[in-house]
């Protein structure tokens, strides 16, 4: 079956973006398709590839890039939202004239049409957020 | 045709599982995750409520999140059924869709 | 059209003390331009959104409660409110902002997008979608 | 000595309200800031709570986000106090502490 | 010391489903070394976060219930927990972990921290504190 | 009267960094000494220089950062916290092996130490979150 999925909010403060890569690499496991997660909201916050968290704590960003390497997931980051909150590709803080970008391997920053789409594409939409 | 509606907020700290509940059809089936599982537990302010609609409304908690909480599941409304994220994900399969109560 | 679906946006959060009814606003802006068959849910404190007469001089932010009102021009015209919702917060019809769109199958006749409706009524809109965006 | 209670969220997402509420004491003040002004509107379903305590305790909303939220003055529990944000430093400063129910 | 103050750290919220219990407790153990006057408060869903018998691995999550019981050595062992918050859970005193300290002036005797008190009471320490802290 | 100020959440997601702002400057021109403002939990990541947020939007961060320019409010970004989302200063970023850095003019990162110290030195602390 095909599944897509929403992550509403950012690593660490909230469990849900734990909450839905658990739930994608179950998903996996059982042969379903989950061909795109769409960050948004806070959410897009997961794609810094900045974060240090503590030795003793999982590293929620490398988990994600890791599912994109790993089994193809197509990891998109809402363009919008990622411009209010400071999550930047090379292109991006580029044209927009920032001294820095932070997105992490693996995931890619379009617009919200890829959330509809997938919406449309999919046979199964699961939301995590607050 | 049937809903599968996922919680994960406290019900003592929002109307979350509240209103979820009260907008619920018979064969629909509520998943508690995360913070969500604390409304599995019996004796509570809102355990009646619970206790109403499971029966025509099927009741599951995510183990993993009741275990991090230190719910005895002894503790648990009589009738909740326990899965993991296998079973969460059947869940969602078999469903005609799912909805999250943020 | 094989692949339109009936969509629908849960909105249960009130306006401007979190971001999530603004984006998702943006959300059902851009969804318009995918012609898939659209509602919109305001239940719980999403009904605060739809309240009349918001004023954001004082708090710095922006105003979108206007956008409501251009939803009916991309084909957006269903706005189901739930009543006991309102009468828990004190609210009545007649707090809401007017909001129309015109009836392309009835002589783009003006008719009002928000339809009241009780929370059974709101069980049944929700059982009867294929894709359900919460925010 | 006197606390001053601040309140942001919605008394009908969260119980946050109604336990600050249960928790003040005589000559203590509640401002509702954020969300937490819809705790001000008379005839819902938390507004016997909040005039019962109302009186032994002053009820302030913050104005600027009154009228964000489209909220009629006329609308409003008897006895509501409306302050900008100066007048809320001034409650900040007459009361011997602040504390804020997240 | 003229400058001790007395702060209560205020815990509303349950652990793991947001970090606030986790990071109010690394401010309550930095606050330690300032030699303040130190009352943690658990109410409302804060009282989940002394639940006995947590165990994380099913979520991936560090659990950190354990480090409550370290605080006696650096002299935070006021724990007040109310009843009324763990009635309207169902949860009884006997949920939760023991945590104690040793009593340096009675002989160094082992006693509870955490006490157990009614909502009057919790609003009777709020309303003596200086400086109130809330995640 | 010396007031303290911590913010608790992020940007644009939560209305508290906006409460706070206005706050502070209503305190600043009622002649308070507003000495700091403590950034803790999501609230570091009000101190990303990345954002870009619409331009009929206020910019959050250069509200802040002008506060510290103009008033000398000292903005402390609690070095944890900010460690967990992503949010590193130019030497963090160096000592870390991080190959950018995102922390805008007039913050500083800092320990929780500096939280209550703020605590023990000011008479009133005002806490906004969510």
């Amino acid at each position: 079956m095909k599944i897509g999925v929403v992550v509403n909010e950012g690593p660490y403060t909230h469990q849900a973006a734990d909450s839905a890569y658990r739930f994608v690499k179950a998903a996996l496991e059982k042969g379903h398709e989950v061909s795109r997660v769409f960050f948004y909201h806070d959410g897009v916050n997961v794609a810094t590839r900045l974060t240090i968290p503590p030795q003793d704590e999982r590293h929620i960003q490398k988990n994600w890039s890791a599912l994109a390497t790993e089994h193809g997931v197509d990891l998109v980051v809402c363009i919008a939202a990622a411009q209010r909150r400071g999550i930047l590709d090379a292109n991006e803080a580029n044209r927009q004239g920032k001294d820095a970008d932070n997105l992490a391997e693996g995931f890619r920053i379009s617009g919200l049409g890829q959330l509809i789409e997938m919406g449309v594409q999919t046979d199964r939409l699961v939301v995590f957020g607050d | 045709m049937s809903t599968l509606h996922m919680v994960n907020k406290s019900p003592f700290e929002t109307g979350t599982l509240s209103s979820c509940l009260k907008h619920c059809k018979a064969g629909d089936a509520v998943l508690l995750i995360e913070d969500g599982v604390y409304g599995a537990i019996d004796g509570s302010s809102i355990s009646d409520q619970v206790k109403a609609t499971v029966g025509d409304v099927a009741l599951y908690v995510l183990d993993g999140d009741v275990s991090a909480r230190g719910i005895d599941a002894g503790k648990m409304v009589s009738g909740t059924k326990s899965v993991g994220y296998d079973g969460f994900v059947d869940l969602v399969a078999e469903h005609d869709r799912t909805m999250s109560w943020l | 059209m094989a692949d339109t679906k009936k969509f629908l946006y849960v909105n249960r959060k009130a306006p401007y003390g979190t971001i999530y009814a603004l984006e998702s606003l943006e959300v059902v802006l851009i969804g318009a331009a995918f012609e898939q068959d659209v509602s919109l849910a305001f239940l719980d404190d999403g009904v605060f959104q739809l309240t009349k007469g918001q004023k954001t001089d004082g708090i710095g932010m922006k105003n979108f409660s206007a956008t409501f009102r251009a939803l009916g021009d991309y084909d957006v015209n269903k706005f189901y409110v739930e009543k006991e919702s309102l009468e828990e917060r004190g609210l009545t019809e007649a707090d809401l902002q007017e909001i129309t769109y015109e009836d392309e199958n009835d002589d783009w006749a003006e008719k009002p997008s928000i339809r009241f409706v009780t929370r059974a009524e709101m069980a049944d809109i929700m059982s009867e979608q294929d894709v359900v965006l919460s925010f």
